[in-house]
């Protein structure tokens, strides 16, 4: 088994290694990073739990099979190109809402992020199946 | 400069030619990584290295002043990379299969199917 | 003068990723080949660091950040492999 | 027509179905397609006779020109005649014969799907339609010879029969395009227009001889006449339509039919008559050595079809009366008995003449029939094979060689009318068991066609202007008035004729000393064309084998090596087809961390080519990913740069995890195969370094990545132009990058989990 | 507690990163941190107590950071000495830190601390072995750590 | 037209997202796909509809305009593969829920199919240079699983020849990408070729075009680029390799004729000739392989190979006429060969074997099944008036009016060892008596009628291409016609300028 | 101008300690001896750097990306380094012949662990 050291570490990096990954994301479509990266450091936190307390305690914490992760990704990253259809533009058109956080400052909030949103959590779900079925193996 | 990377694509290709054409099954995964890398370098110094600053633009900006690098390559092979990887680890689970079932990594041991 | 620093940093530091290459190459044990290529990542971020000052932009930043994370779980997941006796 | 000839089609169709419902009158109900075609065609004989040409088009596939075109003039009056009216009689033929057998209904479909190709051959306007019913008539009597497809030999001779024919066929096809490019028309009718214009032409000799390859192999010229004989494993019904009547002639049907457009060169001339008079010959000199009923009829009617090749080779007005003479008479004789010879062999079981004899007493019916049919055969009068045999010596006046080899073939012909009409029903009863004569549908065919050749000898006149007339100008393609005579007095021709018949009963009594020539001749098997058809096929396949052997090496380094040796010679020939480089221009100077990543990277690939560890190797790999991170982050491209180091790092250590389960390396190979390969890398290595520095010079300002850069943040909301074209711009690409991902896991997922099941578990 | 500490601080880091430190976005990484603790631990009823150690907390960055430059000097000049000086050993320290992140801490800055690596906590938790670069005598060693580093991280924590 | 174009795209995805999700319910999994292949014919014959009069639909996705965005571009020709696609999915599906293992199905056979179409499917439409790429890779990557999945040792040699030989295609590929668009600046096939015409970098693109012809050739299995193909089809369920003869290689065909006569239309002289020399040779070797097997599968797979030379026999000649006659191969083929590979799949059930030595006695028994081998094996060997006929017919005439006597040779010889391949499966499958030693597995396999469903339906369709040869010439000629006038394909795209 | 001057002496000074790290990688006799070069100068080295980076910027995006960038280097480097070493340790990898104690005596013990 791995040593209590990297056990604790690994629970203590996990939370932050989720947030970055999020982080990654959201500052995607503005700064390098996106739903691609993030989902892959994402993946990488989920990875290090399973080598740290092993792959069903991984899966524990994942709540969700990461072959469902994945298709409700793709399903995201698919449906993410219907909106501009209802606006009488072409699929994948990107739509544009603007959120306000407070006043004067808003978030654009579009399709193509809620794309990405959709390769990030394919891009989960792919790497975790990964190295769930390459751990489980014998 | 661009005589020096295309010698390193030249390189990289002949390498992973060289890999895929050995025995083992490791061999020839990474010789497919290779060619990869080599691809994705082709496309970028054909691409154009027009320039060393990101295709990024500052905060506050409406608009690129100076020549920026070009964008799409890089897209291109943003692409290409995942692809590959994905390829690549789909391909290391089939070797790994591969070697379990045929009990052997030696790929001239696998003719089969051919004859 | 930054950028011209910057050249020198980043030659001297590409000295050390190649001196970090040679232990990969030469080894002997597993374990050398492994630290030497997390050390040469780490040398890749600080390049990429170094590549920051001289262009003058920050984007690549988390860049360094994301390298560091995952050659972590790099060498973690190779720390693993050499404790359940894989072969070298 | 066109109605006509797809009942015939349907009633194929629908035969098993009719046979199942109702067996034993399944054959008088099919009967009805092929009889309101033979009343119809009737109905037309006074239209043709007066110069008439009936048509019918239907346009099919415009774009190929390809129409339903329809002609009847008088010869393919008279072959459909032929073939709807033997046909008939072959369907009554078929009840008896195959009465209980459980493939009866297949059979019939086969037999009146041939009819009806057939009709289509002799009735088609259009090149491409007659060649379409050709090939059908190939193909069903594939399945006809095939019948008693249990028996090896029987499924040996149909390949046999359909690869040659086909073969023939394509021949044939590749004429008719080149004849219809040459004419600018598909259509017969016109083409017979053209004659002189298509004789002309720079492709007229290679047209002929294609023409000529596929009537050959059809009408079973020498060298290719040695399926027939072989296709006598066919059921005798078969035998007696396609092998006597019908099939065989559509190559003299085609040779006549395109008479007016090919014929009357020398090439033409030279050509049919020569392997005519060989296939004359060879056909009545092989038929001399035969005891099998069948054999004897099959190498007769190779006979026959090669003094027709003969007769219309000599192209005059006489030989081609006569050939339509004699070809009416043949079908009358040969279809009477290779009926007889079957109906012989379904009661006595019994195959080889020397076996039989004294059937007149069990099966009377069956020997006046066969008498009959015989006594025309030999071309004694009263009968229309004396009418033919007199025409057509009268034809010959002028070329004594033929007349010689008429008189030899003629002999022959005595012989075998004797042996198959006559022999078995005389003498004494051979074989013990209890014999009767054949049903009464097996009577009636013999008995119409037996008689026919007695009746069509007293009505040789009206047959003459009636049906060989019209034929006879059909293939001239000017009208002529043919007269047919029972009797014309002694002339030259009947003093010739009795010389044959004389030489013929010598022949008979001389017969033992043909079957041993026979067996003499049986050498023909190892080294006649028979032979070279095994030769030829056998050496195609060992071919195969060879090619299959060699490209097929199991070895990826091999499939590897040809494919890359291929490409860089390719693209290297067009690398100096474009005459190399050109100069370069706007190149970037060097900086020092480029060049030295540069070469750090093609260090790295040197030794994850050449490492004998693994893991080295691997590692190495992961040195050239690091370093191409590097460039990356040179040139611009940090997100690249962090997939790249982000990717490079999980693919190492997923690797790692791999490698748990694999061995260490552990073969080389030699060092010449090592050598090679070194070679071929360096090849590959250095064409693609050609290639990146040819396209150097030729790099255009990218006006799409302008427009990129210009509209990322206006229009997309998103300052990484990067990022922007993989969510927005290319977004479809990125789609497809996931699906590729999400496949990937999947089916890595399912090869690891999914264990193999024992054999055969799977469909 | 603990984890309440450790929210609030995923919640300033989330701040730090986005480089916006405004009430909202510290929510947000708040609930991106409780999210992601709930992954790790699904909920209990355990109860820490804490107090900030701020001061104690500076004194031992202070005293860390000496010590790393320090012995990051020494390693430097020994690797580029011609004849290195180095007289490396395995040591077992016993050790007082209970509690995982207690026993992490330590082998963590024992690890930064050039001239010292940790290899291994024993099953009983009671020493932890290094590998030492200058092992010139093992006692000296241990009580240098325990007296220095351990006495100080201890203090911070507890 | 702001969706429809991509429907055959979005359709399956959407189709494999739910048997993703759906993973441990077989049934509504099994729905699901044969749902989607009906949506995706439906959708098909719809565009065919649209496209029949000659207009060439055209889609910014994302509503980018062209040469920004990735524009789809359905013109006759996209228009047929789509149909065929289609036809095959339907048929496949129903198929596939009757033969396979609820194992094999639990492990995803159906989302990976429904990726495959969509890859497929994506290709067809594609203007756009690299977006043909992608698609390439997602059906590869899915047929490289259908491949292996199942694991058994023959599948997994098969896929590493495959895997490896593909995956070297495709970096041959991106490296022509990556000249290309170093040249040109644009990945937009129509503003490539408009690039390309002007004509100043003739022997780069020449060297370009040369690496495509390799990259595509490999895909498509031309010789001497094909091995990956014998190794590999053989060995996976039938069903699996049916679907693979009827559109992997297709797609590497329909890549380069789209590209070749679009883009690389400059130097026909040395482009074409080597594409007809490909050609040649391939069909040859084709068929002489399948000459020297004696298992159904294997002589049918290498059959593919040499029905790949005829359908490049048309580009390599390069006339109006020709491309029709491929176009109509196309359409042929691709029913056929998976037909066959269907019927295979049965005899397998049948017989628990495809090994022609030990099979034989099915004429007798299963006059049904022989009748619908009979017509498919007899329109592959071009016996007139079923499909192949036609096909053969067109690129034969087309031969001979380009006075390209040797090709016109070779076509006509295959032809012949064609029919001589399929005779003997005939001959020894189903006319020899069965062998004693061979017990009838399974003499009617519950659920027997339902394989025989997609069968009957595509003898069905085999029959109707040559009996209603008239339509689908006039559709075949169409798209052959917009082929020859790339000019019609650029102005829909760029809008004429 | 000075800032300028303190980032290029952060910027040499990581560099230099990198380039030392990296001769310690290679001369150094065995593994563990490497690894305290490795790990430790490294990442001071790269903290170095960083802290060079922050003051060229003096932003406070850039400050916090890099204080964040020194906190994941301190994080995983001993972490990393501590799993190398203990299954390099238990694998059985070779002390230096000069190694003076070895008070674990668990060298090589991977097989009774597993
Ligand atoms: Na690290
Ligand atoms: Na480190």
């Amino acid at each position: 088994m791995s040593s209590i050291i990297f056990r604790t570490a690994t629970r203590y990096m996990f939370p932050p290694l989720l947030m970055f990954s999020i982080y990654l994301l959201l500052r995607g479509h503005h700064y390098p990073g996106g739903g691609f990266v993030g989902g892959l450091l994402a993946g990488a936190a989920f990875a290090l739990h399973s080598f740290a307390f092993g792959v069903e305690a991984a899966r524990r914490a994942l709540r969700r099979d990461p072959r469902s992760i994945m298709a409700v990704g793709l399903a995201i990253a698919l449906l993410s190109g219907l909106p501009g259809l209802f606006f009488g533009e072409a699929f994948m058109a990107g739509i544009w809402w603007e959120i306000p956080l407070r006043p004067g400052v808003t978030f654009d909030l579009g399709t193509p992020f809620i794309f990405d949103i959709g390769v990030y959590f394919t891009v989960l779900g792919v790497l975790l199946t990964l190295v769930f079925a390459i751990g489980e193996e014998e | 400069m661009e005589i020096l990377l295309a010698i390193v694509v030249g390189t990289l290709y002949a390498s992973g030619i060289y890999l895929m054409m050995r025995r083992n099954l490791v061999q020839l995964i990474i010789g497919l990584g290779l060619l990869s890398h080599g691809a994705n370098l082709l496309i970028f110094i054909a691409g154009g290295l027009r320039s060393n600053r990101a295709p990024i633009l500052a905060e506050g900006e409406k608009g690129f002043s100076t020549v920026m690098a070009d964008p799409l390559p890089q897209a291109l092979i943003l692409t290409s990379i995942v692809i590959s990887f994905a390829l690549t680890a789909f391909a290391l689970v089939l070797f790994l299969k591969t070697y379990r079932i045929v009990g052997t990594d030696d790929v001239d041991e696998m003719k089969e199917t051919d004859t | 003068m930054v950028e011209f620093v910057c050249t020198i940093v980043t030659v001297l530091l590409l000295i050390a990723f190649a001196a970090s290459f040679v232990r990969v190459v030469i080894g002997p044990s597993l374990p050398d080949r492994v630290i030497a290529l997390d050390m040469a990542a780490t040398i890749v971020v600080a390049i990429i660091l170094t590549h920051c000052v001289q262009s003058g932009s920050a984007y690549y930043i988390p860049a360094a950040i994301s390298i560091a994370l995952l050659s972590f779980v790099g060498t973690v997941a190779f720390a693993l492999y050499i404790s359940k006796g894989g072969p070298s | 027509m066109l109605i006509l000839l797809s009942i015939c089609f349907v009633a194929a169709l629908f035969a098993p179905l009719v046979y199942r419902i109702l067996p034993k009158y399944s054959g008088a109900l099919l009967m009805v397609a092929p009889l309101a075609m033979f009343l119809w065609l009737i109905k037309q004989i006074p239209v043709i006779r007066h110069g008439h040409v009936i048509k019918q088009t239907v346009s099919w596939v415009e774009k190929l020109g390809l129409e339903l075109a329809f002609c009847l003039d008088g010869l393919s009056l008279l072959f459909a005649l032929l073939i709807s009216g033997i046909g008939i009689l072959i369907l009554f033929y078929t009840q008896g014969y195959f009465k209980g057998h459980p493939q009866q209904g297949r059979f019939l479909a086969y037999i009146i799907a041939f009819m009806a190709s057939m009709l289509g051959v002799v009735l088609a306007d259009h090149l491409l339609l007659i060649f379409i019913f050709w090939e059908l008539t190939s193909f069903t009597s594939y399945l006809l010879i095939g019948f008693n497809h249990e028996r090896e030999d029987a499924r040996k001779a149909a390949l046999q029969a359909m690869l040659v024919t086909v073969l023939g066929g394509l021949f044939l096809l590749a004429g008719l395009i080149l004849m219809s490019n040459a004419s600018g028309t598909w259509l017969l009718s016109d083409l017979i227009q053209r004659g002189a214009e298509l004789r002309a032409h720079a492709h007229y000799l290679p047209i002929l001889v294609l023409v000529c390859m596929g009537a050959f192999t059809k009408s079973a010229q020498f060298p290719f006449h040695f399926w027939l004989p072989n296709a006598m494993q066919a059921p005798t019904p078969a035998s007696a339509y396609l092998h006597s009547a019908t099939m065989v002639k559509a190559g003299i049907y085609l040779l006549a039919r395109l008479h007016p457009a090919l014929g009357g060169t020398e090439e033409w001339t030279v050509i049919l008559t020569t392997i005519g008079t060989t296939t004359f010959l060879v056909g009545a000199i092989m038929a001399l050595g035969q005891h099998v009923l069948k054999r004897l009829l099959a190498y007769t009617t190779v006979s026959a079809l090669g003094a027709m090749v003969m007769l219309l080779g000599i192209g005059t007005e006489e030989t081609i009366k006569a050939m339509m003479a004699f070809i009416l008479a043949h079908a009358f004789y040969k279809a009477t008995l290779f009926m007889i010879a079957g109906g012989i062999t379904h009661e006595t079981s019994e195959t080889s003449v020397d076996k039989l004899g004294g059937l007149r007493k069990a099966m009377p019916y069956s020997f006046v029939c066969a008498l009959l049919a015989g006594w025309s055969m030999a071309g004694i009068i009263p009968s229309f094979g004396f009418v033919a045999k007199e025409t057509w010596l009268h034809a010959l006046e002028h070329y004594p060689v033929l007349i010689v080899a008429t008189v030899m073939g003629g002999a022959a012909y005595v012989l075998v009318g004797y042996c198959t009409g006559v022999k078995p029903f005389i003498g004494k009863r051979k074989g013990g068991h209890h014999l009767h004569e054949v049903p009464f549908s097996m009577r009636i065919g013999p008995a119409v066609l037996g008689l026919g050749c007695l009746v069509l000898a007293i009505l040789s006149e009206p047959i003459g202007f009636g049906i060989v007339e019209p034929a006879v100008s059909a293939i001239t393609g000017e009208s002529h008035a043919v007269h047919l005579h029972l009797w014309a007095g002694f002339n030259k021709a009947f003093y010739i004729s009795l010389g044959t018949l004389g030489l013929g009963i010598g022949c008979c009594f001389a017969r033992r000393g043909f079957l041993k020539l026979g067996s003499g001749l049986s050498i023909f098997a190892r080294i006649g064309p028979d032979a070279a058809y095994r030769g030829i096929l056998a050496a195609v396949l060992k071919f195969a084998a060879w090619q299959t052997r060699v490209l097929q090496t199991g070895l990826l380094r091999d499939y590897i090596r040809v494919t890359v040796l291929t490409t860089v010679v390719l693209v290297g020939y067009a690398f100096i087809r474009a005459g190399g480089f050109e100069r370069w221009e706007n190149l970037m100077p060097i900086s020092p961390q480029v060049a030295m990543v540069a070469m750090l990277m093609i260090l790295a690939a040197f030794f994850t080519a050449n490492s004998k560890s693994r893991l080295r190797s691997i590692l190495s790999m992961g040195v050239v990913g690091y370093g191409m991170a590097m460039l990356f982050t040179f040139f611009g491209a940090p997100d690249l740069a962090m997939t790249q180091l982000v990717i490079e790092t999980l693919t190492v250590s997923l690797l790692a995890m791999a490698f748990y389960h694999l061995p260490t390396f552990r073969m080389g190979s030699s060092l010449r195969t090592r050598s090679i390969d070194v070679a071929i890398s360096v090849a590959v290595g250095v064409t693609v370094t050609l290639l990146v520095l040819a396209a150097l010079h030729v790099q255009t300002p990218t006006p799409v990545s302008d427009y990129y850069l210009e509209h990322s943040y206006k229009e997309a909301h998103g300052r990484n132009v990067v990022n922007v074209i993989l969510v927005d711009f290319r977004a479809l690409d990125t789609l497809g990058e996931i699906t590729v991902l999400a496949i990937a896991a999947l089916g890595a997922y399912a090869l690891l989990k999914l264990k193999p099941k024992k054999k055969g578990a799977s469909e | 507690m603990e984890l309440f500490i450790y929210n609030v601080l995923i919640a300033m880091l989330w701040g730090l990163l986005t480089g916006n430190m405004s009430v909202g976005s510290l929510t947000i990484g708040y609930v991106l941190g409780y999210i992601s603790l709930t992954l790790l631990y699904p909920p209990t009823g355990k109860k820490l107590s804490y107090f900030e150690k701020s001061i104690q907390l500076i004194r031992f960055v202070l005293y860390f950071t000496k010590e790393l430059l320090v012995s990051s000097w020494r390693v430097a000049r020994d690797v580029v000495k011609p004849l290195p000086q180095m007289r490396p050993g395995v040591v077992g320290i016993p050790i007082d830190a209970k509690t995982d992140l207690e026993i992490t801490m330590l082998a963590n800055i024992i690890s930064l601390t050039p001239g010292t690596l940790s290899l291994d906590v024993s099953p009983d938790r009671k020493t932890l072995y290094i590998h030492a670069m200058y092992v010139l005598n093992p006692d000296d060693l241990r009580k240098e750590i325990k007296e220095g580093l351990e006495r100080r991280l201890l203090e911070v924590l507890r | 037209m702001t969706l429809l174009p991509s429907l055959p795209i979005i359709i399956p995805l959407a189709g494999a997202v739910l048997c993703m999700l759906m993973r441990r319910n077989i049934a509504a999994q099994r729905v699901i796909a044969l749902v989607t292949s009906g949506i995706i014919l439906l959708i098909s014959l719809y565009i065919m509809m649209l496209t029949k009069d000659g207009t060439i639909a055209v889609m910014n996705v994302g509503d980018w305009q062209a040469p920004y965005g990735i524009t789809l571009v359905i013109d006759m020709l996209s228009s047929v593969m789509l149909l065929l696609v289609g036809l095959l999915a339907v048929g496949i599906s129903i198929y596939a829920g009757a033969a396979l293992d609820t194992e094999r199905v639990k492990y995803g056979f159906f989302p990976l199919m429904l990726i495959l179409l969509m890859g497929v499917n994506g290709a067809f439409v594609t203007g756009d240079l690299f977006n043909l790429y992608v698609w390439f890779e997602v059906l590869l990557t899915a047929s490289f699983i259908l491949l292996a999945l199942g694991g058994e040792r023959a599948q997994l040699e098969g896929s590493i020849k495959y895997v490896a030989l593909n995956l070297l295609s495709s970096a041959l590929f991106l490296a022509g990408i990556g000249i290309l668009y170093g040249m040109a600046g644009t990945l937009n096939m129509a503003e490539l070729a408009q690039v390309v015409q002007q004509g100043e970098r003739g022997g780069l693109v020449t060297m370009v075009a040369v690496m495509f012809i390799m990259a595509f050739g490999i895909k498509c299995g031309m010789f001497p680029l094909y091995f990956w193909l014998p190794a590999s089809y053989p060995t996976p369920p039938h069903v699996v390799t049916a679907l693979f003869s009827g559109l992997l290689t297709k797609v590497g065909v329909y890549a380069l004729i789209r590209v070749f006569t679009l883009i690389f239309s400059t130097d026909p002289e040395f482009l074409h000739g080597l594409i007809l020399i490909g050609a040649g040779l391939t069909m040859l070797s084709g068929v002489l392989a399948a000459a020297s097997h004696y298992e159904i599968r294997k002589i049918l797979s290498v059959h593919i190979v040499s029905q790949i030379g005829y359908i490049l026999m048309g580009l390599g000649l390069f006339t109006k006429l020709a491309l029709t006659g491929t176009v109509v191969y196309l359409m042929h083929v691709i029913i056929v060969k998976t037909n066959l590979f269907l019927i295979a799949g049965i005899i397998k059930r049948i017989k628990g074997t495809n090994d022609l030595h030990r099979l034989g006695g099915l004429y007798k028994e299963r006059p049904g099944l022989s009748i619908l081998f009979l017509i498919s094996a007899m329109s592959l060997a071009g016996i007139p008036p079923l499909s192949g006929f036609f096909a053969k017919l067109t690129l034969i005439i087309a031969g001979l009016r380009a006075e390209s006597w040797l090709i016109v040779v070779v076509a006509l010889g295959v032809s012949l060892l064609t029919l001589y391949s399929m005779t003997k499966i005939w001959a020894y499958a189903f006319w020899k008596p069965a062998p004693e030693l061979l017990p009838d597995l399974d003499p009617m396999p519950k659920g027997q009628w339902i394989l025989l469903l997609p069968v009957i339906g595509y003898t069905v369709i085999i029959i109707s291409i040559g009996v209603f040869a008239g339509p689908v010439f006039d559709y075949a000629d169409l798209a052959a016609e917009q082929l020859m006038e790339p000019q019609r394909y650029m102005e829909a795209v760029l809008g004429g300028n | 101008m000075i800032t300028d001057i303190l980032t290029c002496i952060f910027l040499l000074i990581g560099a230099l300690l990198s380039l030392v790290a990296a001769a310690g990688v290679l001369r150094m006799p065995d593994l563990f001896i490497r690894m305290h070069a490795a790990t430790k100068v490294g990442t001071v080295g790269v903290s170095s750097i960083t802290i060079g980076l922050m003051i060229h910027f003096h932003a406070i995006t850039v400050t916090s990306r890099g204080l964040l960038v020194i906190a994941f280097f301190l994080l995983t480097a001993p972490v990393a380094a501590n799993m190398i070493a203990r299954a390099a340790y238990r694998s059985g990898v070779n002390l230096w012949i000069l190694t003076r104690v070895d008070e674990w005596k668990a060298h090589g013990e991977i097989e009774e662990e597993d």
